[in-house]
């Protein structure tokens, strides 16, 4: 009777994974994922607002703003197709079908809206680096290229069926299965390298090839702070992106009925924890070395918000597979990375980033991928990954720091270093034709002025001040307008 | 062996859909849907607040914050009970019953809230086009009344089964059914007219009432650009708003459970493609005009905001039976309809909106109702609405320029024109009273020195400087303080 | 026939709620509910930062960030374990297992998130009382301790099958039930008293012992209002709040499949009629008060949107289990009783509460609690809390209003001293240390100049004005730099 019963609730259960309703449901959890990722773009278009100085604040909102748009439009002609992330039979590089969505089963239609919002975070993520200086044609440009074209091909290497990179390679149609990556595949659960990377390392060919803000650097080539307007955006940007990243990582499960809850559950409580102990680090090691260097004690909460950023952005590709310890301590090594990157984008590098976006994303991002590849437990990768197909044993490659060898941490750094160069070529090229063009920065007057007075229709903060008399008779010198309505062109006339 | 199983299958997922799990589960996806359009109201505030002069910007947040207070009260105490959403047999112009609640099954609750949501956007739209002039009493008023009457009679007609417009028209006591506006029943999935034409116009109304901002025209009547104080804010709010969208649109499925997912999934495409196409287009066209005009070229955040707002009040209607690629369509043509309509308003009607909410939601929301009688397609309206109850073939009209003829496009026209006619006759005939009675506008006086000052406590930017000398010294001038804290 | 398709139907239903599907969507339930409530971070983050003056904005921005990190760290490695929320067998007062999530079952980690982000509430409502004045490490103590310690022994106490107050005793060994405070046990649902309560009354024995801020009060002990410097972000902040509500009170049903959802969209529309009407009322009262006194009418936002957030706080505890029509009374008399409680703090006690959280709070949730104990109806007390296991009726206490006697009322008021006497005791005693060891306040020359310019690396609005020349002048005077990037140093250097 017990038998019966237990076989009854089997038959059941099994029913029910087959049913609509598990799609459906799985539907909304994405759905619902996809929405808390779209914060975000609010979180980054206020964490950059607040960052740069008021006289440029209005253009940097304009580009946040738009790559949200060219992500959805760019995404659907030809980003969803070359990223090829449901299709088993492309080429290992690229996806070749669904341009449009053409061919994209209705019952799938949800991955799109997934994926769009993390093409519009890759994309957005960018925007900071290049501030105060890039013409918005030559970011509008940048957009359409990299959510059109360079972000969708790394995604394809790591999260399709098809990638050279992916740990889930598909059945070819003879029966057999493509072998994986050194064995193993590499693991980026939701993108420490396929979405942090691409932004972060597309931000460094950015910003090396824009060159620095002017003022940025003394005669001697030290560095001279320039501080961001408003803290109060920035840190509500910080929230709303740490809000939004419960989105994007949880969210990369895909599903949640099916058991997948205790995956869910484990990554958001290793992304609290390693974004949490990233800030905790990063503004107790920024004290330490500021005390060391000038006997001051100031606690800077830009330096803190960063620091969680990183630490986020470090377990964004391990957070499914490795312990809540593990997280900590892969937030407080991913405080440090940042606080390296910092250092040497600024110091050595000479590299002028307004806000740290290369050594959040990038540098953070590298930790990521190689932390998964150390970190990531026996037990985890199996729940998460299962067997690997046509192997005999079936066995998963794990975190060497665990006994599982070198195997996945091999594959993680051949997988690091392509994105490097694939983002970094790709970029460089694309920023270096624009620079060749003449296209890529404002003129000096411009950006001595800031960008907003003379490209973007005005000061953010009209009729509050200004910054000590810059922003609006330089305006004025130049014979342009400080309106902001669709009424513009009749205060010229006016004038 | 096959057939056992599928049988079992089949039994197991129809006793499933059945289960009170699946209530619980179709409940949770419209609260989370709610939840986020409830986001929407931080997301008007703080783009009404940055659009407008940093002297009014304490009055307009706290005109935002008291119509999400006054929406729950009022839905609560009238307006759920004139929406009549889950009565089949009221009359089909008005809801007549479960006031206050009473006789709304426990389980069926959930839908008061995600319909106090919307409700709550609704009345929010007005409050940026009557900023920086209308008087606060006036306002709450306003509040009191669309809330509590003039919207909830447009969801009747258009989303109750006892509505006139309705496309779910209910059974009758004889087994026949009410037939059809034109055999179809208007198509308004998320409200373009139910919401946001319903706001646009009430604003319309107010806005003409009260007359333009104190140096809105010069004096040959030319519209002077009144710049808001906070771009930032402005644009977080329109972060916001698209975001409290995925509520808005997918939420209106009601649920996801049985097969809904597949619905809800286009909608979140298509909403997200005709707002980014209604940005990308406005920002555009409105540099292409300036060009023509000025040879200037500069790229304005604020219009390609409003434009991606007005992509996304031109996919509400028809978010659910369309293409992806017709939303883009319909995105563009919204951020023209946008476009166009702003200048009618600011140069020809000379209408003084500070946050051009006529033209995003009335205009455009007007743009939305047509686009869903052209462009919605025959599989999707059967998908989404089902077949016609007690006809024979019990086939669905659908757009015209997918075949469908003229039946839905005219079920469209006569829905629009009527919601225009009644919010704004009702909203008409309600400021014009106000005005007569002499509380819908604050004096010149005030309104020159800026509202904060004398009528809300203060300045909203304590300490940090203020307006060219204006606000402090007027508002010391006129004998009032500054301070904003229960102990003023 | 029709009856074997009933018993079917029972048997799947009963099937699928035994099932691991059932627990998938618990959880993607609680964890949906955990990312509102964390955006009530950013909420408390805004409104702190808007209610204080601009030259102590970065320093409370940062309070308020870190004690996010701090949330987590320590809720990881002690507060889950003094919780003890899933343990039957602790004992009444405290947790005693589960430190750093030992033992706990990966099913059930979804529940550490939820209340790791109910703990990061709790911690932050002080953020605002303390505003201006207690010195960054005080603050910093003070997080690890509330939350480490003194926040989760109180969820232990009332949500804990082993608390003394909770109405959930759990079956002892000997197949037994411990007996219910009063035969009820105490109701609080979502937290009036657990959240609310515990940071209302921390604020108060903070903000006591710090003292009031420099000229809060004239040479008569008369209060002199100090306007925070920005309404929109403030206002902004009580929005989120209001939104991450949602996400508080529904998600405390922790789960909706399994007939929860009447009860979560109950709970949802009486959070939206006590907040509004707590909003509407505080306003009117508010103005009607001033007009009697001053003969002026002013519409004052601060007010309203303390009130709202009074009534949010009021109906937390009772929320699962009044009717609508109870709920706008409560929000009606919340809003009385915040006013009152603010007054109260500021005219009589002379407690300086920047942001009358003690009142919103503190008051607010007081009321919360007892009002649990008067307007509870039979039917939704047995809806939410089952019969009382053990007993032979198994007949539930309810609420005194509604002829249910006077023993929840009792339990509710001994769960209200006794929160208000453990925390005030602990937070009073360790307050008491710091202030004794000179740690917990910054030096009047500090408080002067604004606490950023010296503490927090520089204003938070760098290049757009300041206030009446104050901040900069003084950070100049006392030889600090008011940069704000990894660079600060440099800068330092470079003078």
């Amino acid at each position: 009777m017990a038998d019966q019963g237990a076989a009854f609730q089997e038959q059941v259960e099994e029913a029910f994974l087959a049913s609509q309703a598990t799609v459906d449901l799985n539907t909304f959890f994405v759905i619902t994922s996809a929405i808390f990722v779209l914060i975000m773009q609010a979180g980054f278009c206020m964490l950059t607002a607040g960052s740069v100085r008021a006289r440029n604040a209005r253009g940097i909102i304009l580009k946040n703003l738009m790559d949200a748009c060219v992500a959805a439009i760019m995404y659907f002609l030809t980003g969803w197709g070359v990223a090829g992330l449901l299709v088993g039979d492309a080429n290992s590089f690229i996806g070749t079908s669904q341009y449009t969505l053409n061919g994209l089963d209705a019952s799938a239609l949800y991955n799109w809206f997934f994926q769009y919002a993390f093409a519009a975070a890759a994309c957005t993520i960018v925007s900071g680096a290049l501030a105060e200086r890039a013409s918005f044609v030559a970011y509008l440009l940048y957009s359409v290229y990299i959510i059109g074209f360079v972000y969708p091909v790394v995604t394809h290497w790591i999260w399709s069926p098809s990638g050279w990179a992916s740990a889930f390679r598909s059945e070819l149609a003879d029966g057999t299965y493509k072998s994986l990556l050194f064995g193993s595949g590499a693991i980026d659960f939701a993108g420490s390298g396929a979405v942090h990377m691409v932004g972060g390392v597309a931000a460094c060919a950015g910003a090396a090839l824009l060159g620095p803000r002017l003022g940025r650097y003394d005669a001697n080539g030290k560095p001279i702070p320039i501080p961001g307007h408003n803290v109060a955006l920035a840190v509500l940007g910080t929230f709303l992106l740490w809000v939004g990243w419960y989105g994007f990582n949880p969210g990369s499960a895909l599903g949640i009925v099916n058991g997948f809850s205790t995956t869910v559950a484990r990554v958001c409580v290793t992304t609290t924890l390693a974004g949490a102990s990233g800030g905790l680090m990063t503004l107790f090691t920024h004290v330490l070395i500021q005390y060391k260097v000038s006997g001051n004690v100031t606690w800077d909460v830009m330096v803190a918000a960063n620091g969680a950023l990183a630490g986020l952005v470090s377990i964004t590709a391990p957070c499914a597979t490795v312990t809540p310890y593990a997280a900590i301590i892969i937030g407080i090594i991913g405080a440090w990375v940042y606080l390296g990157g910092s250092y040497l984008n600024s110091h050595i590098l000479k590299i002028d980033d307004p806000v740290d976006a290369i050594a959040v994303h990038g540098w953070a991002g590298m930790w990521g991928v190689l932390a998964a590849g150390l970190f990531s437990t026996e037990a985890y990768v199996a729940e998460v990954y299962g067997t690997v197909p046509g192997t005999e044993d079936g066995v998963r490659k794990y975190g060497g720091f665990y006994g599982g060898g070198g195997s996945l941490f091999a594959a993680q750094i051949v997988y690091m270093l392509s994105v490097v160069a694939w983002v970094g070529g790709m970029m460089g090229i694309f920023f270096g034709i624009l620079k060749f063009a003449g296209i890529l920065r404002v003129t000096p007057e411009v950006e001595a002025a800031g960008c907003d007075a003379s490209h973007y229709g005005g000061s953010a903060y009209h009729g509050v001040g200004g910054e000590a008399g810059i922003v609006m008779p330089t305006a004025k010198a130049m014979g342009k307008g400080d309106a902001s309505s669709t009424d513009g062109e009749e205060l010229e006339k006016l004038r």
